[in-house]
């Protein structure tokens, strides 16, 4: 098992609004099997990086790699198919589907029953809809006793925040990942979610395999799981390394973190 | 999770009418209810910080105080006046004022227009440049802007206005609502820094954080609120240091 | 659990019985591939052949229409009528389409019964209208008469408005965007009928003063008078909405409701009131139409919101919804479109009665803008953000 | 468990099949009840049977007219005729309903909707109603067209039109049994304007406007053939929309043409527009219009510009000139209705139903007991058979294909000289009376 | 009630009065003066004026959400308050009245074409003016009194006694169907319903109303026995309706009597059931696209006119013509059978096809555009450049009576089993696309487009599928259609057809199969069965429309994913907190409390 092949490359990527660069050339590279936190202060094109590589947006420069194949210009669900998964900042649920609901949207890209298969329900669909269900369950089960049994059929809307948080990761991994971006996995919970989820993070590299690229601001999270920090400003990288060697640089510090949180 | 009460009111302000007062607060949407007998005073001059995980009701406090939702029980009351039952504008009007989560400014107008707006209700025109001047001493940063659309201002520059525009409204009190959710430490930092210059003005401030250690570090006083229910009322120093404080929002297992 | 967890952790056309590894993930990204129909952007390609489809339309229809032998061809007076009629009708469609911009930009709500206000006002004054016209006091004085009537269809159209807001709309206001739709399309039925109920089905003859008859000359080119004034009270009132919205109090407090109604209210603006003041200017502009409306083709009928309504909204779709110059540029694009458009594409083709299809013309308009520019010709005609 | 359920499918299917199968059986068997009479026509034998009108029952008339939606004054007016005739059935318009045979008659109104499927619904309705004599109806060509004729002349109910005047209601073919009307046939009067076109104006080129409904379509296509036929040329058809309001475009695009003569036989709301309109365009081009324009709305509401357009109808100066009309049955109209006759063919409805009463008179057979048969095919007959009938649109004689307007004379007027309320009421400009047999 | 200060009762009054003064003036009072229900006393203008006050009264005494808690208005209160308002009611209708007739009828009448002498008659009892408008507030106030105590009186009451009132009013209503079915059945009318009067006889009504509470009481038994059953043990074997036997022999008796109703209710009704399957097919292919993808599309008549105009073209229908009937320019001669499966693919070929372009809009200019494609077709079909193919005005006629074996389906008693058989098709159809992870990609889709597109859902694919499948749903309705009439013209495509069609999908509930077929039922059926309205109907459609959205715009029989949404966007806050809260509470417990009910389940206050 090689664990130095590149899983997730990004080369020069650039991409504007309005004249204002989000990203500027930015170049990443993610390894197998690898946590990489990218930290930065607001604007400074995370949240773009995320859009980018999960095609919601077109870059205007610069390239994706997953795998060394070029992703540029697929469709969001095409790179889905492809292997990446994502959450979102602020959680997007589908907040009146059931929980277990939820989590069969994501094996949605690993079924392929048709609109025929579907009025006639032949046994192959049956057997595939099994399927979904039973790999559905297995991600809601990721998480411990919080997202299964009777909960499964309630509906998304009723959950508590940091449960909402677990649910949008579980669908993530129903699509069966090999990358998995996590756009910000804490916020808004309190210290002992933080904690579980910092875990539970880890936990996805080591018993999955996943390669796991995550935006976070709490930085008691990002030195708990990070295998490598990369830290943004305006677009463009300005320090990469191991935690202790990011958070102490300089520019880091002056753009991001700020004296006191050093301290 | 069990404290008493009584160490609620603080020893020095005892004697002195609070600006903003619950008494006996009780909130329902629908059949639910929300906030349960909330008590909480704030006095002139200081800053009260209120502190909760989510959904214990922190929001819901500030939208009843501004009069979104009514109360189904107590009332709310401003220099001794109630105003529970009142419009959101009369609210406004009679010096309640508050800067929103995520700062919401009015992105397609100018920055002026902004704060302007902060005194839309005002009609002594002299007194509102006044205000406009002081604002921007205040902000020296936002007075290169005005002209701009606010939109395309920065983070912090847009956490400069968005206080401006509430301060524009000379308000009795001033709410914050989260001013930290969602920012980079530094920007934390700013935006804490700009607070004290608000409360070096002489405001009294009511401010809801989750950000605990950073709230009450600035704080006078504090409340926690769960599930609707105040649990704890004190000096900051003291919830700094209690105990159940520590673990269950300051972080420190 | 790690075996629980395990179970998903394989490849999509993996059967049941395969060996199921963590490492097995990694792989996979490459069994997975796309076929190369996959990588065609299908939406875009439909798109340009739609589009070149529908310009060489154009191009084609126009080209032979001109190219026609003399005896089938319109003379160039034929064609400045068509264009001065463009644009008088245009401008009647303006006034319509903000109110339908102003209330979209405020509500993000297409007020599908707008063209009812239109209708209710010009309907109302018609009975101030003809009373006059009976007694004689619209010709002896038809300045006056005129602006009671426009007075009266104001009032008629300001207070259904208001109405409809207080009624239909506020009720749903934080229901999601559908449902207020769907309320309004309700409205303008219910709205149409009723004014069917009260003043019966048949059409109604809506006098004119004579003054209004008949031509005006203008750089040597006759205008009719009608055609002249409802452009002059188009472009006057639009300049008046301008300056309203940008430049007064009750116009900032408009625009702070439109971009974020929570934080206005937090400024101490009235929302309701706002709104309400919304839906009543859009009302008074409907009102001051419908009576130029009427007095141009000097007849109501209960009907006669719907057609107009629809052109108008599209006039304020393809200026850029929520902009008052846009609506104006809009309206004045579809008037011309709807009365040059059809005689200057179709008639090359050997269409028979090519008019009869402009309706369809205002349609394919409105589908082209909103797929090649959604945000407008004035719009930003960006897409949303996620 | 499963065979046990499929077996009770099976059964279950059966039994449908065979409902479905005994309602084919039993479907035609006419159960028109024999009262039996003492006449020549003996009810149970006789085909499509005898409506039977109990001792103190009403005679039971259904309508079929438009009474909703656009096109509403349309049905309304004929159905105001239709009331009319009823009260007028004891001689005098008092506002009580007279009798017919000692019976009162009730009228059962259903709403055509001016659309196939109202005409359908509608139809259905009354065809399945056993004490509906006859209905009178459609007010629409189209609800009439293939559906409600067809429908009711299969279970021999006479449908008697005061407006239809599609030409193809009674084009052989297409014609059923069970179908008459007083209107005119389109083609009759599409001749005489085509005639008084070419002949009185001096015409030598023409244009047409349309709207999107039969009545107009089938006028300006016998204009069109007979315009043609005499040597003139028509310079452009169009196509409008009723609803629309501005036609301007389209009069300018017909202008380019320069037609002498320009017919647009649509109703009140467009032909006032465009009566006004092109004037303006095209004040040099005589307008002719016909009777879905010949209205005192028209006059009203195109006011000034009216004069001098020549409309055709049915020559009622015929009924001009009797003082039944101007003096009494108006006013009557008035009083019942609170307005002028809103439409045209109130006149047609009066006379469609007096020709219908006749003939009820004429066949139905009164039993001892006070109890009417009406046997459907006689009345069928009877209506056919009427000739010379004296009526308020002129002489009425019913031909073998239904129409029952056929020496139509249909004059021309120029306004204000319209015969209706508002109008100066002078004779026409022009007449002529042709029959069926002389048109195209 | 201690925040209900007696100025609003007046209010609530004075807005009945309005609602009175309106129905008034757009003639639902005078002109149905002489519509009887029962006997000549009970007349629909009288019913229409003592509803108003009635309803306000009950209204009023609905209960109220206190401090979290229903509170029921006690009962004397309700009486006051229902008689305040009525009196209002009346005073505010009578006050109008008196008005008019003061400043002249005549000339209210030459604006308000329906007021007239007749009308001030009516409400003023015949009685001078004001003395008659004294006792209309007298009555207003009995009847509100008695709406407000109704509303309060005890349930085992208020159900009998409603039922029967709506029994009779119902049979009333139905006085040109009932008898006519009657009459076919061969039955004896002549006790039920008057020949003279139109309506119920007395007596007649008397039995009814007797029936429906008897009905009513029986129900009430049975229900209350179901409940005890279901209490006693949730085991299979408590069932009360015994085991499968039963079951089957229910199922049986059902289908039995589906397939026999035509032959009962006779062909108008059936008819009418008829029009109700060409609209339900509509309403189940609209239901596909809004209801399950969330695609507002206002123009579904496009697919109605061309499922109804290719299979005319396809059966070797033909055009009308000036003199009689022509050959249309393209036309071919296929059986039903034949043509059908070409009908469904074009159409879903065409919703491919206008699906493609507009698919990216949000959903209002979706609505617009598809608004739109709606009026083009009806402006092709009517222009002069279409009429060589489709007829243009004058239609087309001799369409398939669709014979199976020479089992024509024309009549309307055969059409209702074809109609059946699609019907019961596109049920099928639907129930099992929406079960499927085809089903699930729609739900996704329609909640959140842009994640569903990023959870892996192509969002272009399954919006045009979306469009297809309703497309060819919708245009089987439209051939059925033209199988139905036999004959086409432009007048049945106009755009009222989409706002039907969406209405009773609305109406039903939105993704609710049962739901299509109730508002089919409800919107189409009943305007069928009540023509004498018809002249109301697109009013009364107008306003429900409206009052759904407001009241229930989770429709009669909801979809549970759809009220959600619905419910919980309209009270986010709501949803958010009880739901939050309570899950907050439980997390703390360690999740062993027994699942929270979720939002939905109570009434709106």
């Amino acid at each position: 098992m090689s664990e130095d092949r590149i899983a997730l490359e990004v080369v020069g990527l650039t991409k504007t609004f309005g004249g204002l660069a989000a990203l500027n050339g930015l170049d990443l590279r993610v390894r197998e099997r690898e946590i990489v936190s990218v930290i930065g202060p607001n604007g400074a094109g995370k949240s773009t990086l995320f859009n980018v590589i999960t095609g919601l947006y077109e870059p205007d420069e610069g390239d994706v790699r997953l795998a060394g194949r070029s992703i540029v210009g697929l469709k969001p669900h095409q790179i889905v198919r492809l292997g990446i998964a994502r959450t979102f900042q602020s959680v997007k649920l589908f907040p009146n589907m059931t929980i277990l609901e939820n989590a069969m949207v994501g094996q949605h890209c690993r079924s392929r029953a048709g609109v025929l298969g579907a009025i006639v329900r032949t046994p192959a669909v049956r057997r595939e809809e099994a399927r979904i269900r039973e790999r559905a369950r297995a991600a809601l089960a990721f998480f411990g006793p919080r997202l299964v049994g009777y909960r499964e059929e309630q509906p998304a809307f009723v959950l508590s925040y940091a449960n909402r948080r677990r649910l949008e990761m579980a669908r993530a991994l129903a699509t069966e990942p090999s990358v998995l971006l996590l756009d910000e996995p804490t916020a808004g919970m309190n210290p002992r979610e933080t904690l579980e989820m910092r875990d539970n993070i880890v936990r996805m590299r080591d018993e999955l395999g996943l390669t796991v690229l995550v935006i976070e601001h709490d930085m008691r999270v990002v030195k708990g799981v990070s295998d490598r920090v990369v830290a943004c400003d305006y677009g463009r990288k300005i320090a990469e390394g191991s935690y202790e060697e990011v958070a102490h640089d300089e520019q880091v510090i002056e753009a991001y973190l700020g004296r006191r949180a050093v301290g | 999770m069990s404290v008493p009460l009584d160490a609620a009111a603080p020893a020095a302000t005892a004697d002195r009418r609070p600006v903003l007062e619950l008494r006996g607060v009780s909130t329902h949407y629908g059949l639910v209810s929300v906030l349960r007998d909330v008590d909480m005073e704030i006095f002139p001059g200081e800053m009260v910080c209120l502190l909760g995980g989510n959904a214990s009701g922190k929001t819901t406090t500030l939208r009843t105080i501004l009069g979104y939702v009514q109360p189904s029980e107590g009332q709310v009351l401003l220099d001794g006046e109630v105003i529970s039952g009142l419009p959101t504008v009369e609210i406004v009007r009679r010096g309640v004022s508050m800067v929103p989560e995520n700062r919401r400014l009015f992105g397609s107008m100018t920055v002026r227009e902004n704060l302007l707006l902060g005194a839309y209700l005002r009609t002594d025109r002299a007194a509102v440049e006044a205000d406009l001047e002081r604002v921007l001493e205040t902000f020296p940063r936002v007075r290169e802007r005005l002209g701009q659309k606010a939109g395309t201002l920065s983070g912090g520059e847009q956490q400069m206005v968005a206080m401006g525009r509430a301060l524009m409204a000379d308000p009795k009190v001033l709410l914050m609502d989260e001013p930290s959710m969602g920012l980079a430490p530094v920007l934390v930092e700013q935006v804490f820094e700009i607070i004290r210059s608000i409360r070096a003005l002489g405001r009294t401030i009511f401010i809801v954080e989750q950000n605990a250690n950073m709230a009450l570090s600035i704080a006078d006083r504090g409340y926690v609120i769960q599930t609707g229910q105040v649990v704890l009322a004190d000096t900051a120093e003291n919830l700094l240091r209690n105990p159940l404080m520590r673990e269950a929002y300051l972080g420190e297992l | 659990m790690l075996g629980a967890v395990g179970g998903f952790a394989h490849g999509p056309h993996a059967e049941e019985g395969e060996p199921r590894s963590a490492a097995v993930t990694t792989t996979r990204v490459l069994a997975v591939r796309l076929r190369w129909y996959e990588r065609v952007p299908w939406r875009r390609v439909v798109l340009v052949v739609l589009g070149v489809a529908i310009v060489a339309v154009v191009v084609v229809g126009t080209m032979k229409t001109l190219g026609l032998p003399e005896a089938q061809r319109y003379t160039g007076q034929n064609w400045i009528n068509f264009v001065a009629r463009g644009i008088s009708q245009g401008a009647i469609l303006a006034m319509i389409a903000i109110g339908y911009s102003l209330v979209y930009g405020i509500l993000k709500m297409i007020n599908f019964a707008h063209g009812e206000v239109f209708m209710a006002g010009a309907f109302s004054s018609l009975f101030f209208a003809d009373a006059y016209a009976r007694s004689g006091f619209l010709d002896r004085h038809p300045v006056a008469a005129t602006l009671i009537c426009v007075a009266v269809a104001v009032a008629a159209s300001v207070l259904t408005a208001i109405l409809l807001e207080r009624l239909a709309y506020r009720p749903l206001r934080s229901a999601p965007r559908l449902v207020p739709l769907i309320a309004a399309v309700g409205a303008s039925l219910f709205l149409q009928n009723a004014f069917r109920g009260f003043f019966g089905p048949q059409p109604r003859g809506y006098p004119r003063p004579q003054v209004l008859g008949g031509q005006l000359s203008i750089l040597g080119v006759p205008f009719q008078r009608m055609q002249v004034l409802v452009f002059v009270v188009a472009a006057l009132s639009i300049v008046a909405l301008t300056f309203l919205v940008t430049r007064t109090k009750t116009g900032r407090s408009m625009r702070a409701v439109a971009e974020d109604r929570e934080i206005a209210s937090l400024m101490g603006i009235d929302v309701d009131r706002t709104i309400v003041v919304t839906f009543a200017i859009g009302g008074v502009f409907a009102g001051i139409a419908g009576v130029l409306y009427a007095m141009t083709f000097e007849q109501v009928q209960f009907t006669m919101g719907f057609r107009p309504g629809i052109a108008a909204f599209t006039a304020a779709v393809l200026g850029g919804i929520g902009s008052i110059s846009g609506a104006a540029l809009g309206g004045l694009l579809i008037g011309l479109l709807l009365n040059v458009g059809p005689a200057l594409f179709l008639t090359g083709f050997g269409i028979p009665s090519p008019f009869s299809l402009r309706d369809a013309f205002v349609f394919l308009v409105l589908v082209l803008v909103l797929v090649f520019r959604p945000g407008g010709l004035l719009g930003t005609g960006e897409p949303e953000k996620v | 468990m499963l065979e046990g359920r499929s077996v009770v499918r099976a059964l279950a299917l059966l039994a449908v099949l065979s409902l479905v199968a005994a309602s084919c059986a039993g479907g035609d068997g006419g159960d028109a009840g024999g009262g039996g009479g003492d006449g020549a026509i003996d009810c149970a034998t006789v085909e499509f049977g005898c409506v039977e009108v109990g001792p103190d029952d009403p005679i039971n008339i259904g309508t079929l007219l438009v009474i909703s939606g656009a096109d509403a004054t349309l049905g309304q007016d004929s159905q105001n005729g239709v009331r009319l005739a009823v009260d007028y059935l004891d001689g005098a318009f008092d506002g009580q309903d007279g009798t017919l045979l000692d019976h009162p008659v009730k009228l059962t109104n259903e709403d055509d909707l001016c659309s196939a499927e109202g005409g359908q619904a509608g139809a259905t309705a009354l065809a399945a109603d056993p004490t509906i004599v006859a209905v009178i109806g459609t007010s629409c060509s189209s609800a009439a067209l293939g559906v409600a004729d067809t429908i009711l002349s299969e279970k021999g109910i006479l449908l008697f039109s005061p407006s239809n005047t599609n030409p193809a209601l009674t084009a052989e073919g297409t014609h059923q049994p069970f179908y008459a009307r007083t209107a005119h046939n389109d083609r009759i009067q599409g001749a005489i304007v085509a005639e008084f076109a070419l002949n009185e104006l001096g015409g030598k080129s023409a244009a047409t406007i349309a709207d999107e409904s039969p009545y107009t379509q089938g006028l300006t296509a016998a204009f069109e053939v007979n315009f043609e036929a005499g040597g003139g040329t028509i310079t452009g058809s169009e196509q409008i929309n009723s609803e629309d309001t501005d036609f301007t475009s389209v009069l300018e695009s017909l202008k380019a043409g320069d037609p002498d003569v320009l017919y647009f036989p649509v109703f009140v709301a467009a032909c006032s527009l465009i009566i006004k309109q092109a004037r303006d365009i095209m004040p040099d081009v005589e307008l002719v219009t016909s009777d879905g324009c010949l209205s005192s709305d028209t006059l009203k509401n195109a006011g000034d510009a009216v004069n001098g357009v020549f409309a055709s109808s049915p020559d009622i100066s015929v009924f001009q000139g009797d003082p039944f009309y101007a003096d009494e049955f108006v006013p009557a109209y008035k009083e019942a209705f609170g307005t002028a006759p809103i439409s045209v063919f109130h006149a047609h409805a009066f006379d469609a139903a007096n020709v219908l009463f006749d003939a009820i008179e004429q066949v139905a057979i009164r039993n001892d007991d006070g109890s009417l048969s009406i046997p459907r095919q006689a009345l069928r007959d009877a209506v056919f058979a009427t000739e010379g009938y004296d009526g308020v649109t002129g002489t009425i004689t019913c031909t073998e294909l239904g129409d029952c307007a056929t020496d139509v004379t249909i004059g021309i007027f120029e306004a204000p000289g319209w015969p209706v309320e508002g109008g100066t009421d002078e004779p026409a400009v022009y007449s002529d009376t042709k029959s069926l047999d002389e048109v195209l | 009630m201690t925040g209900q200060p007696m100025s609003s009762w007046i209010r609530a009054g004075l807005a009945a009065a309005a609602t009175s003064i309106f129905l008034a003036a757009v003639g639902l009072i005078e002109r149905f003066r002489d519509l009887n229900l029962v006997g000549e006393e009970v007349t629909f203008a009288g019913l229409v004026m003592a509803v108003v006050p009635f309803g306000v009264g009950y209204v009023l005494a609905r209960p109220r959400i206190e401090r979290g808690e229903r509170r029921e208005v006690p009962l004397p209160r309700a009486a006051l308050v229902g008689a305040v308002a009525g009196i209002a009611a009346g005073l505010g209708f009578g006050a109008a009245a008196v008005a008019v007739d003061a400043f002249g009828v005549d000339r209210v009448r030459a604006v308000f074409l329906n007021v007239t002498e007749g009308l001030i008659e009516l409400v003023t009892f015949g009685l001078p003016p004001v003395a008659g408008a004294g006792v209309l507030a007298v009555m207003s106030g009995a009847l509100g009194a008695l709406g407000g105590a109704y509303r309060r009186s005890p349930e085992r009451w208020r159900r009998p006694l409603g039922t029967a009132v709506v029994a009779v009013l119902v049979l009333g209503f139905l006085q040109r169907i009932v008898p006519i079915a009657l009459d076919q059945l061969n039955l004896e009318r002549d006790w039920l319903y008057s020949r003279r009067t139109g309506g119920l006889t007395w007596p007649g009504a008397a039995l009814a109303a007797v029936v429906a509470v008897l009905a009513s009481v029986v129900k009430a038994r049975l229900a209350e026995r179901w409940r005890d059953l279901a209490d006693r043990g949730g085991s299979e074997g408590a069932e009360p309706f015994g085991g499968l036997r039963l079951r089957t022999a229910l199922f049986v008796a059902g289908l039995i009597g589906v397939a026999a109703l035509p032959q009962v209710v006779g062909s108008v009704v059936s008819e009418v059931l008829g029009t109700v399957m060409v609209f339900a097919l509509l309403g189940l292919g609209l239901n596909i696209v809004v209801g399950y993808a969330g695609l507002l599309d206002l123009g579904y008549v496009f697919f109605f006119a061309t499922g109804a105009y290719t299979l005319a073209l396809l059966t070797g229908a033909t055009l009308n013509t000036f003199t009689g009937q022509a050959e249309p320019a393209l036309s071919a001669e296929l059986g039903f059978y034949l043509a059908i499966p070409i009908v469904i693919a074009l159409a879903a070929a065409t919703g491919l096809l206008i699906g493609a372009p507009v698919l990216r809009l949000r959903g209002d200019y979706l609505a617009l555009v598809t608004l739109g494609l709606g009026e083009m077709v009806t402006v092709l079909v009517k222009s002069p450049w279409l009429t060589p193919l489709v007829g243009g005005p004058n239609g087309m006629r001799n369409v398939t009576d669709a014979a199976l074996f020479g089992f024509g389906f024309r009549s309307p008693q055969h059409f209702y089993y074809l109609g059946l058989a699609f019907v019961l098709l596109a049920l099928v159809v639907s129930h099992r696309l929406a079960a499927s992870r085809i089903g699930r990609a729609w739900t996704a889709m329609r909640e959140d487009e842009q994640i569903a597109d990023a959870m892996g859902v192509n969002v272009v694919r399954y919006k045009l599928l979306a469009f297809a499948m309703g497309g060819a749903i919708g245009s089987l309705g439209g051939a059925l259609f033209a199988v139905k009439i036999g004959s086409l013209t432009p007048a049945s495509f106009e755009v009222i057809v989409s706002i039907q069609v969406l209405g009773l999908v609305i109406l039903g509930g939105l993704g609710s199969l049962p739901g299509v077929v109730v508002g089919a039922l409800v919107l189409v059926g009943l305007p069928g069965l009540l023509r004498e309205f018809e002249e109301y109907r697109f009013l009364a459609y107008g306003a429900a429309l409206v009052g759904i959205m407001a009241l229930r715009p989770q429709g009669l029989v909801p979809n549970v994913r759809r009220m959600r949404e619905l419910r919980e966007e309209e009270r986010a806050q709501d949803a958010w907190a009880r739901a939050s809260i309570a899950q907050e509470r439980e997390d703390e417990e360690e999740y062993e409390e027994p699942p929270v009910e979720p939002a939905g389940g109570e009434l709106r206050p």
